[in-house]
């Protein structure tokens, strides 16, 4: 198992990675969007830990937690405000956006999704699952046939490129999220003997 | 303080902070925020020289108080500017018609002066019909061109076959020389209605 | 065997089903009026027609659905815990989708149908306005996600206990390593079908109805209107198919209490619903075979599919309600009767459908009244039977459940009623009437008329289903 | 063709009622069970019934799809016409066209979804298509009988869609005159 320190090490190697690779990485769309703020919110996610640190037991004893709605909450508008081409815009054509970005994206994403998602009742967990698979193939309808330019910085055979790396990224999230529920579960399953007597 | 109270208040800087970043949930885009921006502000235009396509030199800011409409172009863009093209001899259609044309110019300005000569612009100008008196297409000097764009808020961009990408759209700069309002590049209907508009403002102010 | 071990949610299905027969009569008077209009009995304007036509379907789809659920519920709920306060959750939201829709349909004068093809609910050409437009698809959002919760909280919880999707299926027993004794009972299998092609089906309806709401407000961002319509039509099928596919739930578990044999989930059952997860989702491009611009694989393949979908249907859940028929001295009553003709129903409806499915006949049968004879035979005298049939199961205590003659009559009646509304519908088609027209020829009116009369006879036999229902949840609540 | 289907549609439906009709009658005679050593077991009938449709289907499959029906056939003697819908018309670019020669229709639209269904003076339906934004559906067929047809709206598109209705004449070739 990978413990506490060496989580925190790879984080910053990754967070190390996206500063170094900024240019590269904003140069189209998709990289931009599906690589460099996925690895801005693991950089996050990696940051805490569960319940050693101190964080980590305020976010996840804290009476203001309950239910993990508010952290779930700041991932929540965090995404929502990354998730406007007038952000993404701006984070290139402004130094205050960008250095926002690089802050906000773990913090507000990476690490309430970390220490939030424990505390989230499992239906709650799968209707965000299924929103999160249903909000994506929005995106990629929008980018794949705006016939408007979405990002001035960008152009518009990349937004359409963005718009099936959406597609495609929608698609493997049902993927993964799908395919253990067909596995057996038999350590579960001990009310189904019960049932069959 | 309990869950709740803390989920109501992240509600509320939530909402607040994507309230003001889309002005109001108007304006998603850049391009939506820029023309927001804009009606509201309207902001006054550098008065730089044009050159036309018959070679003469023309200012931006008018000086007989016409209304004055603008879009971007470089003249061997293989699509979207043929298609605003196509857009603005409507327009110069409609104004000769509602008997307009002793009170607007139109200007289509290339910002590609470089490639763009006088041929260049006037081969454009004869494809689309521009009659040189209504509808002029017209190259600023190189050294204005960054503030020009600055100004109008268009950013350019080279595309992989050696062309550009730039927001296109029909601008009107009022008879004091500043921008007002931009509209879709294929709202000719629109245009129309905002240039009478434009003109009729100012009657009433006078 | 696996035999049901809780005790299910009786008074809060009793008044979810209480609130879904209310519906349904509203809606079948809604329809009567539409038949009577077409028949040139009574004057309604054009515009009104349609708004009719959009509340007919919606509530129709929406009140189907309601009682699907709740049957699925309800008999989930005798083998596995459910979290009450779910269903509660989802009659809530489902509450609030139905208030969004009416109010666009009769404060904004929506009327697009319920299909909100796009971009017709964006350009009605002045009839309605943006908002009432986007009233109607938050609604549908709004019923959406609390479909949605339910199927979360039922799937999860047939998961963890009958060993995952693949056991919940019955999967083992196809390959031969649990025994049809030891296997998840006929409900089971066929609930968790209907929540896995369910969500995917509302997951795909939720992409198709938000990017419909942005295209309102931000008109630039433009939906491709093929991409659109193949989206649309597989949410709308898999979700009107999901109602029946809920419904049937109620015979697996009520015919054997009648008769006293278990209805087992045999290896053959278990293929056919595995079949049918994969049918459902692939048949939908049925809907679309006059759009000669979709690939001619993926018409074919709605073609052969649909044609594919009878057969676990026919061969498998009617043959065998025929064989387990036979010699059973079942006790006949309302509820078994309806029950019965539910299957019946269903099976018959196929048949119009499958043919229709073939592109030949589809380009002279599509769009005319051949399509809504199909689905309402289906409905008609398919989901809302058994629906009715299970209402009269939940009250079955309260009384002394012998088949008495207000019951016998009542059930004739919706019989004859939907008998011959139905094929007034069949004929129609087959004389080119088209659907959906608010205006009919002289010469089709005929069927329109005779159509009414026999609207009316559903209607009377409907009203005392629902009638008993009321009396029923009234004295039982006494004793 | 049309009663064809639904006389076949009918029996169809009849057939299996009878099935329905038949068992909920047979549920009633307690000597029902002693039957069942005469005929097949009911697994091995289900397996001949699965067996038929499947052989049945197929057949149909490629019966109905060897040709496939949107087919459209290039010949040169073919007559283009475009079909345009909006709320709530048609327009078409020739009222006429000719008799026993293919013609293709290149259907369009300018707002919303509509469908381009083709009566005969009978009243009869002769084919169909949709009209969708942004594309352009194409139907072939060969009209074999004189006089006026009508086109109709076959799929909803608001307030007056039963109101989008539109004429054209299919006519003989006219006699030459040079020849």
């Amino acid at each position: 198992m990978i413990d506490g320190k060496m989580k925190l090490l790879i984080s910053s190697l990754i967070f190390t990675f996206c500063v170094l690779s900024k240019g590269a990485l904003e140069k189209l769309p998709l990289t931009h969007i599906l690589v460099q703020l996925p690895l801005l919110i693991c950089v996050g996610y990696l940051l805490v830990e569960d319940k050693s640190q101190k964080i980590g037991e305020w976010y996840i004893g804290g009476e203001w937690n309950k239910g993990g709605y508010a952290s779930l909450l700041i991932a929540i508008f965090t995404i929502a405000f990354w998730m406007l081409p007038r952000s993404i815009d701006a984070a290139i054509s402004s130094g205050t956006m960008e250095l926002l970005k690089f802050l906000t994206v773990p913090l507000l994403i990476g690490v309430p999704l970390k220490l939030g998602w424990h505390r989230t009742h499992p239906i709650l967990k799968g209707f965000l699952k299924a929103q999160a698979i249903s909000m994506l193939g929005v995106a990629a309808f929008i980018y794949i046939h705006a016939p408007i330019r979405i990002c001035n910085s960008y152009l518009e055979n990349a937004q359409q490129d963005l718009g099936y790396g959406f597609l495609y990224t929608s698609i493997a999230l049902a993927v993964i999220w799908s395919a253990p529920l067909f596995l057996s579960q038999s350590a579960k399953s001990f009310h189904l003997q019960i049932l069959r007597g | 303080m309990s869950a709740f109270k803390v989920n109501i208040v992240i509600i509320l800087i939530g909402s607040l902070i994507l309230w003001f970043t889309t002005d109001g949930l108007q304006a998603l885009t850049s391009e939506g925020a820029r023309r927001i921006e804009i009606t509201k502000l309207k902001p006054v235009m550098p008065n730089i020289t044009l050159e036309t396509m018959s070679g003469a030199y023309t200012k931006l800011k008018s000086e007989n108080g016409y209304v004055t409409v603008v879009d971007f172009i470089y003249t061997t863009c293989p699509f979207i500017c043929q298609v605003g093209g196509d857009n603005f001899a409507r327009l110069q259609a409609e104004i000769n018609e509602s008997n307009l044309d002793n009170k607007v110019r139109i200007f289509s300005i290339s910002f590609d002066p470089l490639k763009d000569n006088i041929e260049e612009l006037s081969y454009y100008g004869k494809r689309h019909n521009a009659d040189g008196k209504v509808w002029a297409i017209v190259r600023p000097k190189i050294e204005d061109l960054p503030r020009l764009l600055k100004a109008f808020g268009v950013v350019v961009i080279p595309d992989e076959e050696g062309g550009y990408v730039h927001n296109s759209a029909i601008h009107i700069i009022d008879q004091q020389g500043r921008l007002s309002s931009i509209l879709d590049s294929n709202d000719v209907q629109g245009a129309v209605k905002t240039i009478k508009r434009t003109l009729q403002l100012r009657r009433v102010r006078q | 065997m696996i035999k049901p071990s809780h005790e299910p949610h009786s008074n809060l299905i009793k008044f979810t089903m209480l609130l879904a027969g209310a519906v349904l009569l509203l809606m079948m008077i809604i329809g009567l009026l539409m038949r009577a209009a077409q028949g040139d009995l009574i004057e309604i304007d054009a515009a009104i027609f349609y708004q009719l036509m959009t509340a007919h379907g919606a509530g129709m789809v929406g009140a189907a659905s309601l009682t699907g659920a709740a049957i699925m519920w309800y008999f989930v709920s005798r083998y596995v815990h459910l979290v009450q306060e779910v269903f509660v959750v989802f009659l809530t939201l489902f509450l609030f989708g139905v208030l969004f829709i009416l109010g666009s349909i009769s404060l904004g004068q929506f009327g697009a149908g319920w299909t909100f093809l796009f971009p017709l609910p964006a350009i009605s050409g002045g009839a309605w306005e943006t908002g009432a437009a986007a009233a109607f698809i938050i609604g549908l959002i709004l019923i959406g996600v609390g479909f949605l919760l339910m199927n979360l909280e039922i799937g999860r919880k047939l998961i963890s206990t009958f060993d995952g999707i693949g056991g919940a299926l019955a999967w083992p027993v196809i390959s031969g390593k649990v025994a049809p004794d030891d296997a998840p009972p006929p409900a089971i299998v066929a609930s968790m079908a209907t929540i896995i092609f369910n969500t995917i089906g509302i997951v795909v309806g939720a992409a198709v109805l938000v990017s419909s709401l942005i295209n309102l407000y931000v008109p630039s961002f433009e939906v491709d209107a093929l991409l659109a319509k193949n989206m649309i039509y597989f949410f709308g099928h898999v979700f009107i198919n999901a109602t029946i596919y809920m419904a049937v739930v109620a015979v697996y578990e009520i015919i054997p209490e009648y008769t006293g044999k278990p209805w087992k989930t045999s290896r053959i059952f278990a293929i056919a619903w595995s079949a049918i997860l994969l049918f459902v989702m692939a048949v939908y491009p049925h809907h679309l075979l006059q759009d000669t611009v979709m690939p001619a694989w993926a018409l074919i393949m709605g073609q052969i599919v649909s044609y594919l979908s009878g057969i676990p249907l026919l061969t498998v859940t009617a043959f065998s309600l025929c064989v387990y028929l036979r010699g059973s001295n079942i006790k006949w009553d309302l509820a078994s009767a309806l029950l019965v003709l539910g299957v019946a129903g269903w099976s018959v409806g196929v048949v119009p459908a499958i043919i229709d499915g073939m592109i030949s006949v589809n380009k002279i049968m599509h769009n005319t009244q051949w399509v809504p004879g199909h689905f309402h035979i289906y409905l008609l005298l398919g989901e809302v039977a058994m629906s009715f049939g299970f209402m009269a199961y939940l009250i079955k205590e309260a009384k002394s459940s012998e088949f008495q003659m207000i019951d016998k009559t009542a059930f004739g009646v919706y019989l004859a009623g939907g008998i011959g509304f139905t094929l007034m519908f069949l004929v129609s088609g087959a004389m080119s009437v088209p659907r959906r027209w608010a205006v009919h020829a002289e010469e089709w009116m005929l069927q329109d008329r005779i159509a009414t009369a026999f609207a009316l006879l559903v209607i009377v036999g409907a009203l005392i289903f629902v009638a008993r229902y009321i009396i029923g949840i009234a004295t039982y609540r006494r004793t | 063709m049309q009663l064809y289907v639904l006389a076949l549609s009918l029996s169809l439906m009849g057939f299996v009622s009878l099935f329905f009709i038949s068992a909920v009658l047979a549920s009633r005679s307690v000597d029902a069970s002693g039957s069942e050593s005469v005929s097949p077991s009911p697994e091995v009938r289900r397996k001949k019934y699965i067996w038929a449709m499947f052989f049945i289907g197929i057949i149909v499959t490629f019966a109905s799809l060897w040709r496939y029906p949107h087919t459209i056939s290039n010949s040169t003697q073919a007559q283009a016409i475009n079909v345009t819908g909006a709320q709530w018309y048609w327009e078409i670019d020739k009222e006429e066209v000719l008799l026993n020669k293919p013609v293709v229709f290149n259907v369009h639209t300018t707002d919303v979804n509509h469908g381009m269904g083709v009566l005969n003076s009978d009243g009869k339906l002769m084919f169909q298509t949709q009209a969708m934004p942004g594309y352009v559906n194409k139907v072939e067929h060969v009209f074999t009988k004189p006089g006026e047809y009508k086109v109709i709206c076959l799929e909803f598109c608001g307030v007056s869609h039963h109101d989008m209705i539109t004429e054209f004449q299919v006519v003989a070739k006219k006699e030459n005159k040079n020849d």
